[in-house]
């Protein structure tokens, strides 16, 4: 029965500043909103579809889908409401796309509407979004917690150049979610209540809730495991003996969920030493000096014990990986797990057949180049002791490694004039975690392609962090743009991800995964790493 | 026994040649006020003083406390750089110099402070006290200077093997002796003494008193002694000077000023004198003067002395009283006299 | 004479980490009513210890009263606790002390602080008290003192400080004011000034009066007894006339000797050589005896204690200085 | 009167004869001698430096070195202090942190004091510079420190890296950092002191003798504001110590697998209640550290004070 | 004493200027981005559109020029508006300072922020100065005694861990093990009765403490110096002599007097409450204004930054010309100047 079950506690770490998913696209924010605003069809915990704010999800079969790919209509359900008991019609979600598609408007979900033509209303309950290119997975827009609606009549005045002025509509926007916000206190707290027009009667049990944030996730942890303080608590990112050691306390439950999420080592294919100068780590600086070595690669990969990464800093909530792509089923590939194999013989046997003498000091060289890597991450405990284990790892095969990490800021900011950008990459070697949204791995893949390789020339703006450049990997691409049959597309992408993992241009090393935590007496959690977390938030009870 | 020196015929006559010539000498330090920090005024600690040191001779100069005797001895040595007047150092107007030249006339003219405490520093022993001056003028060197400074330990009745200690392990006459062997490092011909046993002891006062005249008998020094225990003045000075709120009211010959002081200034101080004798104390009839010294950043026109004066008269409120000879080497400030 | 304060065989220690210090060692005297005493001795020879012991206005520790006992109106002030020695100080015996620029809490108005001991020790109300502070303050020759109850001692000349100061003494009309070296750091005219004001003073309000000096002009102008201080020891007392007309102590023939005055300009000042004792023992000996002319084994061995030589006058020395000998002892 | 005594003013019975050559050394060592504090204080101190320098060759165990198989360990003969959450040796990483953490602290700090020192005398002592230096003060007091880190790490950090290599690269770096943003209370403290010490007598003293101006200012200013230094000093090395570990978190420090006192407590608090000794030890040793420097500081500003050193 | 305030706000406005521009230029030095925290799901592209909406495409100087604008004209205005109730020209049209992540005008996210900050760390450090100075009385006046012994222990140990621990230690003790007190700070709780504001109390207590001993460690060593130091003057025996109760010496006379350097340490101290809590609000998520600032520099928020820190400097400057005033009010001898 809604409200019947009281207060509902929950514990971002790192606080929502804005409840506008198009003016944020961080994770907090995007879930956040979630809680009050709704796409019309969102992913469940397995990465599969299911219809919100309409009635079936439109495919080619069920004619929703055009048979040239160039179109999509959307039936809504009939007497939705939003939160302020106006009916839900299909003018919001033309205006949501004409909202997020301003130029002026730097909307930061415009990638999910990439490719849209237009989006027409054919009548108040019939919506079409319409391709200039045929979309063989035409579930960009309006899908994902990334792309919700938002409502007309509240943003009319917001478009464009205006947007960032809306305040009052960004901090409160009017919903057909489960909630609607009473109170925002930007990076602190948002208080919700029960929306009244809510779909189902019966939802949501709480009456009220909170979305705290601050602080660290370590002390996250404990708020819910160990002082019960709070009911769920988000991206619990801490070393798993501490998780551990909390959850023995039984006052909550450590979830977790996979989702494309991998934990990879970027080898720099290029030169990226400091007296290169400004062509420094550009296809224009030459190969790197040993980088560009495949017995090098390869002996840097299965010398890693991915296992033991897992043990000491992901638990329960990392795999070993091979893949750049280990998800969903569909696109995981099991053909490059040789690296799985940790194996610091063959490592070595690599070495020395390629000539990488061990010099004094036990450090391998070849023609006055010392196997010595300059390997850089982001500031993250996590990271840090990965860092340490894999170059203690590489120790034992006569490589030395020096390492910096960097302010998260700055690692994944565009400052161009910043030395230390992950797209710079002034190292040999760099580490971070990349995932794609929902379970199209098309774009992502796409990263990896010649004409994306950051380069002054480009503002160093780019995804191909390592510089892979292969003809044989841009025509896969090409080929999968074209290609609109599932399981062709899932063999596309793993001779994908079989080329990047094999040739070495990185190094994969853990599947990750999202690790949350509930009181135990909250019901209903569905951990989902496909779409929000609080994706469900409706169905959550109180047990009593 | 250092201090024995032998004895030599007491009060030389004075040679008339001036050491030190002072012409109208101010030193007005200025009082800024206001949102711009501008000058509104000055405090004329000194304002317009003339008068002469002989060579050899020991000049009194009293007054009350603020009147400007500090900043007139120190404008002397040019510590303070005067705002008017002339200097003449041996017929050298040094009220000019600065920077190297001025430390080069330095080793000339010394100066003995008022509180042998305050002076010295206090983290510095008094070996390297007294051999500052020797290095700052590359004077001595190495061993030279070491026994130098034994040889001043020695002259000022301090035991040489002193050298290494440091002033609070000294009483306060021993310590006044100290900045004294320092006014001495280097053979100066004039020294402004500052109240130097206005700190001390009375035991010791007359110790310091013995050893300033026996040295000045030895080395013929010229002493400025600025005081305000009027009985010592009389006792060590040839000539005595009186100031008043930065002026000069009175200067003569110790015994005659003493005798028959022309000043009604003069005359109030000298009876204020208490002297150590129940009888004369229990008769004498005494001048108490009323109120205050006034303000030097805003004295009284006419004469400075008529708020006080038990003598003035109307003239003495609009008029100031020019510094004149009355008596041959008498000089008074004064429309009464 | 009705004698108002009597102190007998007084000892103040110092506990310090260098040893004990013996400040004051046995030393004993009265008042009488009306009469000023005047203390003389050198720096350090216990003349504030010695009346600061009276009231227990030491640091104890360091200092710490070894003994003696000090009578006033019937009382032993020595064996009064912290709150009945409050009861004498400041209203039945008043105390100035020598430096008037830092004597007087600077934040405070001159009113307030005379004020307060009055509403303590009195129980004046605000408005009494304030009448009563304003009075005092014209006694003591503040001119419109009631416009300047209100100001702050820094705005007050020195010596009008040091009438204030006197004026907090005289609050509570005591028995005995004792004074510690009220007028050392004033100017010889406004000490003129102060003197006569306390001559004034004697004479209307008729009190008790301990004056340390170490100025014997001072004490001859002003005293009716005077005591000489020596190493925490009263070495001569005698009436004022009688004591610069025929001093007995070689000290005090010494100190008066060194005066500038009984000398002509050419003559060389006579001074005391030598350094005051440490104090670090009770003296068993003569303190005097090492800087001492005419020391002799006895003043080695044994410390004098004091004697009547004639009237009231009394000395604490083996040496007579009529015979130029040993002094004829029982 | 012929009986006035007259002895030769010297020989005070106080100063017995010494014709021993003092040296101001052995002054202060005396008296610091007498300092309970100050000599508890050196000794602990002293140990510890003894430990963080030998402790390295004694101990054998490199710190780096990692064995996740036996991590989170208890106290044991092996392991003194127990490891790490990747196996690493506590002990082994006190030791070595703490020859970071004190060179950090201790050069830092000397930096830091050396900048305030400076700029609190030139002002305190030439009027003209006062209100300029001063507002230089509050301005360095008004910066925002993370973004300045941020701008001269970014500026600096490579050139001295090819200059020194890595690690003393960053070793300069962080003392320059810390000791640019810590100099102001110094300076304003000592200002306020050579302002009272200027007005001394025997400053004048030593001008009327004809003393440059630079020796005024070292050889009779400084001296005599010792003190205040002093106490800014102790204070220095602990804020330098602690302003490290917050560098080195935010990732503008030493490598992460470098370790340092700060940086291992700061690791260790997550771990607080799996394995206490991750944090007692370092926070232990840090303030040990300095508390017996507070002590040492003590005991050395009296015996540098010879009118202490007297009593 | 209004001469010099005038004269010293007066230097304060050019010092601020250059202060803001110092700063300014100093964050648009810096290496991070505003997009930096966006998740790597955000194509580059999209990254560079959001960089040239924020209006990082403007020459430095124009930046700084609309932010002086809006600084000091435009958000006072706005300020003015909101008191009073009126409008001033175009307000709706008027630019203000936004912040990046959240949008929302900067002024506003301030303001949001206050009550917690004043709360926590205002009290923490009311609390500490409640504590300091008892404790550095006690200490002082039983110099050397155990209680003085400990007092040195406590504080240095108190000064030397940081608070990243001491909180979470206060948090596994208080919190998990005890569970007296939340560790997690509730900035909507409004205190409308009794169990509310109990409430309020015991999510205070944990943050405060942690902060309040760090600030008292520090603050109690001043107070005591400066008792020492007033401790040894005449006045106190003065005061004694006069017969007032011990308690009255101590407090009255020697406490007044001891607080007046202790005053403006306390307030200069006063700009570190709204800055300088920055790890205890993260650690009790008490989400202050310190928090705000390390959220705005970790996310790049360039315009929150930049004014957060500027409003700390103008604290800052105001502070110090506060304790300079409070430093006159308390010592007359500086008032009447
Ligand atoms: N540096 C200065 N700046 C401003 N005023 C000064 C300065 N030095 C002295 N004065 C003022 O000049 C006047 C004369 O001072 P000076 O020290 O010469 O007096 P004095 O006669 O030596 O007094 P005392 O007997 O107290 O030493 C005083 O009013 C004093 O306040
Ligand atoms: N707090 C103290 N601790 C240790 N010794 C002290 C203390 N106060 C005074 N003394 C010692 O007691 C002795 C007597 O001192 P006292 O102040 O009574 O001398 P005085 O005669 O008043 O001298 P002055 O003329 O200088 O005021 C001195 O030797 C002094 O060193
Ligand atoms: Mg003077
Ligand atoms: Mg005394």
């Amino acid at each position: 029965e809604r409200g019947s079950d009281g207060h509902l506690n929950i514990l971002y770490w790192q606080a929502v500043s804005i409840l506008n998913p198009f003016l944020s696209g961080g994770t907090k924010d995007v879930e956040g909103a979630s809680m009050v605003i709704e796409p019309l069809a969102k992913y469940d915990e397995a990465g599969n579809m299911v219809p919100a704010l309409v009635d079936e999800i439109p495919t080619v079969e069920n004619g929703g889908v055009s048979e040239d790919l160039k179109s999509i209509t959307w039936k809504i359900t009939e007497g939705l409401l939003w939160s302020d008991g106006t009916p839900f019609t299909a003018n919001d979600v033309a205006f949501t796309a004409e909202y997020c598609m301003h130029p002026d408007g730097g909307c930061q979900q415009i990638a999910k509407f990439t490719d849209v033509e237009s989006v027409e209303v054919v009548d108040d309950l019939t919506v079409k979004v319409n391709f200039s290119v045929p979309k063989p997975f035409p579930y960009g827009p309006f899908v994902g917690a990334e792309s919700p609606i938002i409502q007309k009549a509240q943003f009319e005045n917001c478009t464009g150049p205006r947007a960032p002025e809306c305040t009052e509509q960004n901090f409160g926007p009017h919903g057909t979610g489960a909630f609607r916000v009473t109170e925002f206190r930007a990076n602190d707290v948002v208080s919700f209540e029960a929306n009244p027009h809510f779909r189902d009667a019966a939802k949501p049990a709480f009456a009220t809730a909170t979305l705290k944030g601050g602080g660290d996730a370590a002390s996250a942890a404990r708020s819910i495991l160990e002082t019960g303080e709070f009911d769920y608590a988000w991206n619990l990112q801490v070393e798993p003996e501490i998780l551990n050691q909390m959850a023995a306390a039984g006052r909550g439950v450590v979830v977790s969920s996979f989702g494309t999420s991998v934990e990879r080592l970027e080898l720099n294919w290029t030169d990226p030493s400091p007296d290169k100068g400004a062509i420094r780590s550009t296809i224009e600086a030459g190969p790197h000096p040993f980088l560009s070595d495949p017995a090098v690669r390869k002996a840097l990969s299965i010398s890693i014990d991915r296992e033991l990464l897992v043990e000491a800093g992901y638990g329960a909530s990392g795999q070993a990986t091979c893949n750049i792509l280990p998800a969903p089923e569909l696109y995981a590939s099991t053909a490059v797990n040789w690296c799985l194999e940790y194996d610091v013989e063959e490592a070595n046997r690599l070495l020395d057949e390629a000539g990488w003498e061990r010099g004094g000091d036990g450090i391998r060289a070849k023609d006055g180049v010392r196997l010595s890597i300059l390997y850089q991450t982001s500031t993250n405990s996590v990271r840090q002791a990965t860092q340490a284990l894999v170059k203690d790892m590489w120790q034992q095969i006569g490589i030395e490694t020096e390492l910096r990490n960097i302010d998260a800021a700055v690692f994944f900011g565009g400052d161009p004039a910043s030395p230390d950008t992950f797209q710079k990459f002034y190292a040999d070697v760099e580490m971070y975690t990349n995932n794609f949204p929902g379970t199209d791995p098309e774009r992502y893949m796409a990263g990896w392609l010649c004409s994306d390789i950051p380069s002054p020339a480009n503002g160093w703006l780019g995804a191909n962090m390592p510089r892979f450049c292969s003809e044989e990997y841009d025509a896969l691409v090409g080929q999968m743009a074209e290609t609109a049959e599932l399981e062709a597309r899932g063999e596309l992408a793993k001779k994908m991800n079989d080329i990047l993992s094999n040739e070495g241009a990185l190094i994969p090393l853990i599947h990750r995964g999202d690790v949350s935590a509930h009181s135990v007496t909250l019901e209903g959690v569905r951990m989902n790493s496909w779409d929000s977390e609080l994706w469900n938030v409706a169905d959550w009870t109180r047990a009593q | 026994m250092s201090v024995e020196l032998a004895e030599h015929p007491i009060n030389q006559p004075a040679s008339p040649a001036p050491l030190v010539r002072v012409e109208d000498l101010l030193m007005h330090f200025p009082v800024y006020k206001g949102i711009l920090r501008r000058q509104i005024g000055a405090v004329k600690a000194v304002d317009g003083l003339t008068f002469d040191i002989r060579k050899g001779e020991t000049l009194g100069l009293v007054g009350e406390s603020g009147c400007g005797k500090s900043t007139t001895g120190r404008a002397l040595l040019r510590l303070y750089r005067a705002t008017g007047g002339r200097i003449l150092f041996e017929g050298k107007d040094i009220a000019a110099l600065d920077g190297e030249p001025l430390r080069r006339m330095r080793p000339r003219m010394q100066m003995i402070f008022q509180d042998p405490q305050a002076s010295l520093n206090p983290r510095m022993t008094v070996g390297s006290i007294i051999a500052e001056p020797l290095i700052e003028h590359g004077v001595y060197k190495g061993e030279a200077r070491k026994a130098k400074v034994r040889e001043l330990l020695d002259a000022v009745g301090l035991n040489p093997d002193y050298v290494n200690r440091y002033p609070h392990e000294f009483s306060g006459g021993q310590r006044q002796r100290i900045g004294i062997a320092r006014a001495l490092a280097l053979d100066p011909d004039f020294i402004v003494c500052d109240e130097p046993i206005a700190a001390l002891d009375v035991s010791i006062q007359a110790q310091v008193v013995n050893l300033l005249k026996d040295l000045q008998k030895k080395l013929g020094l010229t002493y400025l002694f600025i005081s305000h225990d009027l009985s010592m003045v009389k006792h060590i000075a040839d000539r005595v000077a009186v100031m008043y709120l930065g002026k000069m009211v009175e200067l003569a010959d110790v015994a005659t000023l003493f005798a028959v002081p022309k000043h009604p200034y003069t005359k109030a101080l000298l009876s204020a004198v208490p002297v150590p004798d129940p009888q004369v104390e229990a008769t004498r009839k005494r001048i108490i003067l009323k109120g205050d010294i006034p303000d030097p950043a805003n004295p009284p026109v006419g004469c400075k002395f008529c708020t006080r004066c038990p003598e003035a008269i109307e003239r003495c409120f609009v008029e100031e009283p020019v510094w004149r000879e009355v008596d041959p080497g008498r000089h008074v400030a004064c429309h009464r006299v | 004479m009705v004698q108002v304060l009597e102190v007998s065989d007084l000892k103040t220690v110092f506990q310090t980490h260098d040893g004990v210090i013996h400040a004051v060692n046995g030393i004993s005297f009265s008042l009488d009513e009306g009469e000023l005493l005047a203390v003389v001795g050198e720096s350090g020879s216990g003349k504030s210890v010695a009346m600061m012991s009276l009231m227990q206005l030491l640091p104890m520790p360091p200092a710490r009263i070894a003994s003696g006992r000090v009578m006033f109106q019937n009382q032993d002030l020595v064996k009064l606790s912290s709150s009945g020695i409050r009861h004498v100080r400041g209203a039945r015996i008043g105390f100035v002390f020598q430096d008037p620029m830092t004597s007087l809490n600077p934040v405070f108005t001159v009113g307030y602080q005379i004020m307060e001991p009055l509403r303590e020790h009195m129980g004046l109300n605000r408005k009494q008290a304030r009448q009563r502070a304003i009075e005092l303050l014209e006694i003591v020759g503040i001119p419109a003192a009631s416009k300047r109850i209100d100001d702050y001692p820094h705005q007050f000349s020195g010596g009008m400080r040091q009438r204030v100061v006197i004026a907090i003494a005289l609050a509570c009309d005591p028995k005995v004011l004792i004074a510690d070296e009220p007028t050392t750091a004033l100017d010889v005219t406004v000490q003129a000034q102060i003197l006569e004001l306390v001559r004034d003073l004697r004479q209307k309000l008729g009190m008790a009066i301990i004056w340390i000096t170490h100025d014997l002009g001072v004490a001859a102008g002003i005293a009716d007894r005077v005591i000489v201080m020596y190493g925490g020891l009263v070495v001569e007392h005698a009436p004022v006339q009688e004591l610069f007309a025929n001093p007995q102590h070689p000290y005090t023939r010494a100190l008066l000797d060194s005066l500038p005055g009984r000398h002509t300009a050419d003559e060389r000042l006579r001074s005391i050589g030598g350094q005051p004792p440490l104090l670090l023992a009770e003296p068993s000996s003569c303190p005097f005896a090492p800087r001492c002319t005419h020391a002799f084994d006895r003043c080695r061995q044994q410390n004098p204690r004091l004697m009547n030589v004639e009237g009231r006058h009394e000395v604490a020395c083996w040496w007579d200085p009529e015979t130029r000998g040993p002094r004829d002892v029982g | 009167m012929s009986d006035a005594v007259i002895k030769p003013p010297h020989g005070s019975p106080s100063a017995p004869l010494v014709t021993k050559q003092r040296t101001l050394a052995a002054d202060v060592w005396r008296q610091f001698r007498q300092h309970r504090g100050g000599v508890v204080g050196a000794i602990v101190f002293l140990t510890i430096v003894f430990l963080v320098i030998f402790g390295p060759y004694l101990h054998g165990i490199n710190p780096a070195a990692l064995d996740v198989r036996s991590r989170n360990l208890g106290i044991s003969f092996a392991h003194p202090m127990g490891t790490d959450n990747l196996g690493r040796d506590m002990f082994a990483q006190v030791l070595a942190g703490g020859r970071t953490s004190l060179s950090v602290g201790i050069t830092a700090m000397m930096l830091s004091l050396l900048l305030g020192t400076t700029i609190g005398v030139v002002a305190g002592y030439f009027k003209r510079l006062d209100g300029p230096l001063m507002r230089l003060t509050d301005l360095f007091l008004a910066l925002p420190l993370l973004p300045l880190l941020l701008v001269i790490i970014m500026l600096f950090r490579d050139v001295l890296r090819a200059r020194f290599g890595p690690e003393t690269g960053i070793f300069l770096l962080i003392v320059f950092v810390i000791g640019i943003t810590s100099w102001m209370q110094t300076a304003r403290i000592v200002r306020g002191a050579v302002l009272s010490v200027k007005e001394q007598e025997f400053v004048l003293a030593a001008k009327s003798i004809g003393t440059r101006e630079r020796r005024i200012v070292t050889r009779h200013i400084l001296p005599n504001v010792l003190s205040p230094i002093m106490v800014s000093a102790t204070l220095g090395i602990a804020t330098a110590i602690i302003t490290e570990s917050a560098l080195s978190f935010l990732g503008l420090g030493f490598p992460s697998d470098f370790p340092t006192w700060g940086r291992l407590l700061y690791d260790g608090v997550n771990f607080m209640t799996i394995n206490p000794s991750r944090v007692i030890w370092p926070g232990l040793a840090i303030s040990l550290t300095v508390l017996s420097i507070n002590y040492v500081g003590d005991g050395l500003r009296d015996a540098l004070d010879p009118r202490i050193r007297g009593r | 004493m209004l001469n010099y305030t005038l004269r010293r706000l007066m230097f304060a406005v050019p010092t601020l200027l250059v202060i803001s521009f110092i700063i300014f230029a100093l964050l648009d030095l810096a290496p991070n981005d505003p997009t930096g925290n966006l998740p790597l799901t955000i194509p580059p592209e999209v990254r560079e559109q959001i960089r040239q909406t924020l209006g990082l495409g403007e020459p430095f100087h124009i930046r700084y020029l609309y932010w002086l604008n809006q600084f000091f004209i435009n958000e006072p205005l706005n300020i003015i508006e909101r008191i009073f109730g009126i409008e001033i020209g175009n307000s709706s049209e008027r630019l203000r300072i936004r912040s990046w992540a959240t949008r929302s005008p900067v002024v506003d996210l301030i303001i949001e922020r206050m009550p917690q900050t004043l709360w926590v760390v205002g009290m923490s450090y009311v609390v500490g100065i409640l504590i300091a100075i008892p404790v550095g009385i006690i200490s002082a006046y039983k110099q050397y005694s155990w209680f003085d012994q400990i007092g040195t222990f406590v504080s240095m140990v108190g000064f030397s861990v940081p608070t990243f621990f001491t909180g979470v230690v206060l948090i596994v003790i208080f919190s998990v093990q005890l569970q007296w007190f939340p560790s997690i700070y509730d900035t909507t709780l409004k205190v409308t009765d009794w169990s509310s504001f109990w409430a309020q109390v015991r999510q205070m207590v944990l943050p405060v403490t942690v902060l309040a001993l760090y600030n008292a460690a520090q603050l109690s060593r001043f107070v005591r110096a400066s008792m020492l130091d007033n401790l040894n003057q005449d006045y106190v025996r003065t005061a004694r002599a006069k017969g007032m109760k011990e308690r009255v010496v101590l407090l009255i006379h020697v406490l007044r007097n001891s607080l007046i350097p202790v005053v403006t340490v306390i307030a200069l101290g006063i700009p570190t409450i709204f800055s300088g809590a920055i790890i205890t609000e993260q650690i009790f998520r008490v989400n202050g204004l310190g928090q705000l600032l390390i959220i705005a520099i970790q996310g790049a928020d360039i315009p929150l930054v930049q004014t957060l820190t500027f409003i700390f400097a103008v604290l800052i400057v105001l502070f110090n010309l506060i304790a300079d005033l409070v430093y006159g009010i308390l010592d007359p001898r500086i008032r009447y100047e």
